[in-house]
């Protein structure tokens, strides 16, 4: 439904492409507005979520490789309803940033964007795990032609580095679900790569540690934390804007998902022992990569950086596994996927205007396009947490959450609060204030991208200020998940 | 194998043995005429015999190809005489079976003699007596293929 | 020799039939087009066959042969291989000079081989269909005779093959001459009696293995296989990549299970060690090439390795595993490579071998749907999903994390990672901005269809293999009981 | 009735008298042919020119032992004493007489065969030793010549090993009790005589050597005892050749009143004369029909007859 | 005489396996490699032979049989390409088919 209805889009976008360049993008928009309004369906079911046996609901079924009982298995809880309403607001933010940037090749280019979209909405769906690392590769192709063809100056180095990671990463997950598969076989005598079926399995816990690790590698480099994160800085400052867009709002929200989907109620136990390690990636991940950010002069580059702290965040939310820390996980997701999109379009439009993503080459830009700086100050504190953001929300859940399970690491990431505003405002400082530095006319924003922003700014505030509708939406999805986890 | 090993090696001990002999013999003749025959030097008996004309160039001429492609024929085809030796002495314990067999096998053999033939690989006319009898029976075809 | 075991070798029957018919014919009147039609037929004749075969196995049809549903599977996959190279050799050479009428024939001699390889149980069986096939390879690989670098590899590819072959030899003999049998249930016997290896049979089976690792190229004994690959006309290296080494590994499969030499736990670490070198030197080599031939060739040495994994797997599981896997992943690697060599046909002309890396810069624009299609072809032979290659691939871990390997598993995953570098090198390159100006090509109407079909396969398959799932399983269950 | 085969006896009268023969013949021939010539041939030396045998031989003994130096010397020598020991040799299986003969070799005809075959090595290798051109491109003829013909030699003679069942020579002749095998196998008798007259490169088969295109051929350079060997190489084929004919298509040394030794010679001394009076009577091929002759017609004549054998055979015995 | 017993007749195999094997390494003409490559598969049939007589089966021969026709269709081949080759080349020196590589 949702994936044919992208995929198909797809399709009919590279036609269009082949018949006329300017068609792709409208088809684009036409796709992303039907699946929209189709999310709407699934938001009534969440209101009746009371009478519901379970925390799921829009089940779609199909046997698809019998032989060794994987199956078309696709569903929907509240915590993957709200990734997929983020993954098709991110898709308009990202079509509508690549509007004017991508001339040549359109066709193709919306080929691949709808794509990789279709298998994120896919990722965030599927039940059965050979489904869900069939998306989860479907998902990465396209995004690898997006960077190698459409990116900036390194892009080759910088596809290829992303393809390698996380497909390497991904093969060892492959390897544990396999590995999973037939120690449930052993058990019961029948394949099944179902997700119910396989929460059941016993494990010996020399087993269920190593399987997990091989879930947490994959998840981990997609978040990215700490050890594997060398792939991002590349991709995303090499990514054209809504390549990057997509992958830091999106993207990297698959390797939460699946460490909050599976990793933990899979694998419990392991989980739990392991907990301090993961927690202490994340502390160690969002401080480094809060000093990095400081050091960066590329303001792409920069924002990549905060995206890996940012994620440090869910790590550690995810790991402490309790209400609160997961719900501040779900929120910084959402939010993060939010700022950080925003902050690219920024990043795009500037390198649009300005033809560098240097920070030191700007300057002064307050004064030349104040509106575009003041949105950029807005993403930038939402991005630092500024109490009142869907930020905040998120990381005081996250810390409070995990203070109760590990207080030095908490304490540690909680230093972050102190680092962040130094890299955002000392990016807002030599960007945006200061002396001007050219003084030729440069154009504001146009009216679309004022409508696409103030979007964000939109979700943004909503999610600062009222975010029990969201953390109502995901709750029985965590509820339920955090029973499976004790079980 | 009808006769016992033993025999067979009583039988190859004199069969070696008359080698030897015949060897022996050959020796001697050639080393009787070594011995006996007489020596002189000139230089014209040092030279390669070209009937009467002094000999030019190297000895060792490039010839034509026909000469590998028959040396290939020869080895493949043979090899393929080679079973049906092995037929031809067991013909009776093969019986109709071996029989059908052998008969498919001449007749592959004889489908890719055929083929050699008509690509023109048997033929060793040279050049000109090709062209002339392409004249004379005024089919050209024939003559292109090879 | 009754009327069935008749029936049962039609379809070896009806390819020898057409080999003479296309001999006949190109006697009769030289002629690219008749020869290619005439080859063709044969082989669609022999498919046919074999599907008239196949309710009445298995059949003893000699006692060299036995035609199952495992001979016939893996005849049926030779010959569509088969059928698919000829197609794209018609387009390849059609336009080439020299006498081009005997190619389809000797395509038909070296299916003929590598059909008899999948039915035999037999060395002395074995031994003429390998050879049939390897005799044939050496022409179809100098064919071009203007080309010195086909000659070359004909050479090359003779030389080490004659090797090969006298090891292989060396070691049935020596087999022969410790257990009395050449037949493979004979030596099966032969080793169950016995409760310790022998050095001089493990020595014989040691030799064959090194003949076989030969033809498969695996690593140690792989030297041959870039040369032959970039020197061999296009189709002709795909030819040799699929056709030949698919029904060694089919032979090899067999005479293992059938001989139950997974008894044999040296040589399954010898085997081990052989995959795990093949994994990771094909890889690593290729990443070095700037030749596309070059590199495939060095990308199916890893291939084999990837195959041998899951070959080894079945020496811990006694399950269908052990041939289902290998039933896939071959099914995959087949269309893939044929896929990818079609490709590098069809851009070849007769001036130039298409092999050359700078050659595929800009593809994508020139030629989008052609440069799709290869890209798709490298993301099956990387192991992308919504490929062939991916299901192949998953199968392949599915055996080996069943059988345990788990060294293996992690040289797979390993290989994998350097596999993905150097297949999107080449889709990067395709993807360039060209400043090439355009250059002229015919149109191959024939290998453009051929491609689309494989393509289609390749999707479908990938997408959703059930189908063909469900028939190797039936050939697995049934085959090898 | 293998007693008494290959004592010292056997082996000392087999080969003087082979010897004699060999070198006997070469008056022979000339002789011969001078008769169906209208003239004398040699009639000086001795009684009727008998000794113009010893005369010769003791010319070869002291003529000079020449050795082109632009030969490859050790191949110059040793290609004369191939011909010249194989063939020897060769006469190993020959079933003289019962209880006559070398050995009782079961595999005596191919034996034979492979002898013949051994002997071809002699030509190249004198063609391609001596250094000169005529002599190689005789060498070359010779070897295409012998290796075409050789190749349905072995396949001719195979429906008399369909008829005896056996390879055993003595064992042919035994089953020629019944009839000699000329009758069913003359279509192979035919082809076996062209072929052994083409392997012995006997006029008018003898292109290698022809004297008015090539010289003397392969041996254009060899002169004394080397050529001699040649020369005596040369009959002792006609001799094994007749021997052999005799021995697959005329019972060999079977038949009636006189003893079987007797026979066998007899038998083998028309065929020798039958070889002379081919030399006397029929010109000679040209190169192209030689070859095209034999691949084009005799091998599959060879082939023809015998499946035609072997059908025959078997519906024979039901 | 006495008799030839299987191991002496298959270390003779094996010696001549190995001469050959070290004729096709160390060789540089294409022609001789070839020949060596006959005395390897010979060296195969040889003990094939022996094999068959140890159990007295005509098996041994057969496979001889065999080997022979391969052999031959092998050199034919072989030659077929070495012709060639020195029609290309002038040489036939087989380090100096080098023109692949990497």
């Amino acid at each position: 439904m949702l994936i044919c209805l992208l995929q198909l889009g797809a399709f009919i976008a590279w036609f269009f492409g082949c018949w006329r360049p300017g068609a792709p993008r409208w088809v684009a928009i036409v796709v992303l507005t039907l699946e929209a309004l189709l999310l709407i369906f699934p938001y009534r079911a969440v209101e009746s979520i009371g009478s519901l046996p379970s925390a799921w609901f829009g089940y779609f079924y199909v046997p698809w490789i019998p032989r060794f009982g994987i199956e078309f298995y696709l569903a929907m809880d509240g915590f993957s309803l709200l990734l997929i309403t983020l993954t098709v607001v991110l898709g308009f933010i990202a079509v509508s940033s690549s509007w004017a940037e991508i001339k040549h090749r359109q066709g193709f280019f919306y080929f691949n964007l709808l794509s990789c979209l279709a298998g994120t909405v896919g990722v965030f769906m599927a039940i059965d795990l050979f489904l869900f690392f069939f998306f989860w590769e479907l998902m990465i192709i396209p995004m690898y032609f997006l960077i190698s063809i459409w990116g900036h100056e390194d892009r080759t180095y910088a596809a290829i580095k992303f393809f390698i990671f996380t497909q390497v990463s991904s093969l060892l997950m492959l390897l544990a679900i396999v590995a999973l598969v037939l120690i449930h076989r052993e058990a019961t005598g029948v394949y099944s790569f179902g997700y119910f079926e396989l929460l059941n399995t016993g494990l010996s816990p020399e087993a269920a540690f190593w399987l997990m690790l091989g879930f947490f590698i994959a998840f981990t480099v997609k978040l990215p934390a700490l050890p594997f994160h060398t792939w991002l800085p590349d991709a995303h400052t090499q990514a054209p804007t809504g390549g990057s867009v997509i992958l830091a709002g999106v993207m990297l929200k698959t390797g939460a998902y699946g460490l909050l989907r599976f990793v933990v109620p899979l694998f419990p136990d392991a989980a739990h022992q392991f907990a301090p390690v993961a927690m202490a990636m994340g502390a160690i991940g969002v401080l480094y990569a809060a000093v990095m950010a400081f050091a960066q002069s590329d303001l792409k580059r920069l924002i990549a950086y905060t995206s890996v702290s940012h994620m440090g965040f869910i790590l550690i939310g995810v790991f402490s596994w309790n209400g609160a820390a997961l719900q501040g996980a779900v929120i910084t997701m959402l939010a993060h996927g939010v700022s950080a999109a925003a902050l690219f379009m920024i990043a795009g439009i500037l390198q649009k205007r300005l033809h560098t993503r240097e920070i030191g080459n700007m300057g002064g830009l307050w004064s030349v396009v104040p509106g575009l700086s003041a949105v950029t100050l807005f993403f930038a504190l939402a991005s630092l947490g500024l109490p009142g953001l869907g930020n905040f929300i998120g990381e005081f859940l996250v810390l409070q959450g995990a203070f109760g399970v590990n207080r030095i690491l908490t304490a540690a990431a909680a230093l972050v609060l102190v680092l962040s505003p130094l890299y955002a405002l000392g990016m807002m400082q030599k960007g945006f204030y200061g002396p001007c530095s050219r003084h030729d006319f440069l154009p504001g924003f146009n009216r679309r991208e004022w409508a696409t922003l103030g979007l964000l700014v939109f979700i943004s505030v909503w999610l600062g200020l009222s975010p029990q509708a969201v953390l109502n939406v995901s709750a029985p999805a965590m509820q339920s998940a955090m029973e499976v986890a004790e079980r | 194998m009808q006769s016992s090993e033993a025999i067979l090696a009583n039988d190859l001990f004199q069969l070696i043995i008359y080698f030897c002999v015949v060897t022996a013999m050959t020796v001697v003749m050639l080393g009787g005429a070594y011995l006996l025959g007489q020596r002189h030097r000139s230089k014209t008996v040092d030279e390669p015999f070209e009937s009467g004309i002094v000999a030019a160039g190297d000895a060792h001429i490039r010839f034509s190809v026909q000469f590998y492609l028959l040396a290939i024929f020869f080895v493949i085809f043979d090899m393929e005489s080679v079973f049906l030796f092995a037929w031809a002495v067991a013909l009776q314990e093969a019986g109709w079976l071996g029989f059908i067999e052998a008969a498919v096998f001449i007749g592959v053999l004889l489908t890719a003699l055929m083929y050699l033939w008509l690509i023109g690989a048997l033929d060793w006319r040279t050049c000109r007596q090709r062209i002339d009898s392409c004249n004379r029976r005024s089919t050209e075809e024939r003559c292109i293929g090879l | 020799m009754n009327i069935n075991q008749f029936i049962a070798l039609a379809p070896l029957t009806a390819l020898a039939g057409t080999a003479i018919a296309v001999m006949i014919g190109i006697a009769a009147w030289r002629n690219f087009v008749l020869s290619c039609a005439i080859a063709a037929v044969g082989i669609v004749l022999s498919l046919a066959a074999l599907g008239s075969v196949w309710p009445g196995t298995p059949v003893q049809a000699s006692p060299l042969m036995l035609i199952d549903v495992y001979a016939l599977f893996y005849i049926a996959l030779l010959l569509s291989a088969g059928l698919a190279v000829l197609g794209f050799c018609y387009d390849y050479f059609k336009d080439r000079d020299g006498e081009n009428e005997e190619l389809p024939l000797l395509l038909l001699t070296a299916l003929l081989g590598a059909s008899v390889l999948a039915a035999s149980t037999h060395f002395a069986s074995f031994f003429i269909g390998l050879e049939l096939l390897s005799i044939s390879l050496f022409v179809l690989i100098g064919y071009p005779l203007n080309q010195a670098q086909a000659l070359e590899a004909a050479i090359k590819y003779l030389i080490l093959s004659g090797v090969s072959s006298a090891f292989l030899l060396m070691g049935i003999a020596l087999i022969y001459a410790q257990s009395g049998e050449l037949y493979f249930r004979g030596i099966e016997g032969y080793i169950a009696s016995r409760d310790d290896i022998n050095a001089m049979v493990f020595s014989g089976v040691l030799l064959v293995m090194a003949g076989l690792g030969f033809k498969l190229s695996l690593i140690p004994f792989h030297l041959w296989t870039p040369d032959v690959y970039q020197g061999a006309p296009a189709p002709i290296s795909g030819f040799i990549a699929t056709v030949s080494k698919g029904a060694v590994f089919v032979l090899l499969l067999r005479y293992f299970v059938s001989t139950d030499s997974y008894a044999y736990t040296p040589l399954l670490n010898v085997f081990s060690v052989m995959a795990a070198l093949s994994i990771l030197g094909g890889n690593l080599l290729a990443l070095l090439q700037n030749n596309v031939k070059r590199l495939l060739a060095y990308s199916s040495i890893a291939h084999m390795g990837y195959l041998l994994v899951a070959f080894i797997a079945g020496g811990s599981v006694s399950s269908v595993l052990i041939v289902e896997p290998v039933a896939f992943y071959l099914l995959a690697y087949f269309i893939t490579t044929i896929g990818a060599f079609g490709v590098v046909s069809v851009l070849s002309s007769p001036q130039a071998e298409a092999d050359d890396l700078a050659f595929y810069r800009g593809l994508f624009w020139r030629r989008p749907w052609l440069a799709a299609i290869f890209t798709l072809m490298l993301l099956s032979l990387a192991g992308i999903p919504l490929t062939v290659g991916f299901i192949g691939k998953f199968y392949i871990f599915t055996g080996a994390a069943d059988g345990g390997l788990w060294g293996l598993l992690l040289a797979v995953i390993v290989g994998s990672g350097l596999g993905l570098y150097y297949y999107l090198r080449i889709i990067v390159v395709m993807s360039m901005d060209a400043e090439t100006v355009k250059t002229g090509f015919t149109q191959d109407w024939l290998s453009n269809v051929l491609l689309t079909v494989l393509t289609i396969l390749l999707v479908w398959l990938g997408i959703y293999p059930s189908l063909l799932v469900n028939i190797i399983q039936s050939v697995s269950y049934d085959g090898m009981a | 009735m293998n007693a008494g085969l290959g004592d010292a006896a056997d082996i000392a009268g087999i080969l003087a008298s082979l010897i004699v023969v060999a070198a006997m013949l070469i008056w022979v021939e000339r002789r011969l042919l001078a008769v169906w010539q209208d003239r004398l041939g040699p009639n000086r030396v001795g009684p009727l020119g008998l000794m113009q045998v010893v005369a010769d031989m003791i010319k070869m003994f002291f003529k000079e032992d020449w050795i082109p130096p632009f030969a490859d010397k050790a191949v110059f020598v040793l290609a004369p004493t191939i011909v010249f020991i194989t063939m020897l040799t060769g006469f190993a299986v020959v079933p003289f007489a019962p209880g006559v003969g070398i050995i009782d070799f079961n595999f005596g005809l191919l034996y034979f065969l492979a002898m013949s075959s051994l002997s071809v090595y002699s030509v190249v290798l004198a063609g391609y030793a001596s250094g000169n051109k005529y002599s190689l491109l005789g060498g070359l003829r010779a070897a295409a010549q012998t290796v075409s013909y050789e190749v349905f030699m072995g396949i001719s003679i195979m429906g008399v090993v369909m008829l005896a069942g056996t390879f055993n020579l003595r064992e042919i002749v035994e089953a020629q009790r019944g009839g000699w095998f000329i009758i069913p196998q003359f279509l192979g008798f035919i082809i076996f005589l062209i072929a052994v007259v083409a392997e012995s490169r006997r006029t008018p088969l003898d292109l290698p050597e022809a004297e008015q295109e090539l010289v003397a051929g392969f041996h254009t350079e060899y002169s004394g005892m080397k050529f001699g060997m040649f020369f005596v190489g040369e009959y002792l084929a006609i001799t094994l050749s007749s021997a052999m004919i005799v021995t697959l298509f005329f019972g060999g040394w079977l038949g009636p009143w006189l003893p079987p030794l007797l026979w066998f010679c007899l038998k083998t001394a028309v065929g020798i004369m039958f070889f002379i009076l081919l030399r006397g009577s029929l010109p000679r091929p040209r190169y192209d029909q030689l070859m095209a002759f034999g691949w084009k017609v005799l091998l599959p004549a060879a082939l023809v007859n015998l499946l035609a054998t072997g059908a025959v055979v078997l519906s024979l015995q039901g | 005489m006495s008799e030839i017993s299987i191991e002496q007749g298959l270390l003779l195999s094996a010696a001549l396996f190995v001469l050959g094997l070290i004729g096709v390494l160390a060789r540089r003409n294409l022609i001789m490699i070839l020949m060596a490559m006959e005395v390897m598969f010979n060296a195969a049939g040889l003990a094939f032979i022996v094999a068959g007589s140890r159990w007295g089966q005509a098996d041994g021969q057969i496979m001889f049989l065999l080997i022979l026709t391969l052999a031959a269709a092998e050199v034919g081949v072989g030659l077929g390409l070495v012709l060639q080759i020195f029609r290309r080349f002038h040489t036939l020196d087989a380090d100096s088919l080098n023109g692949m590589r990497g």
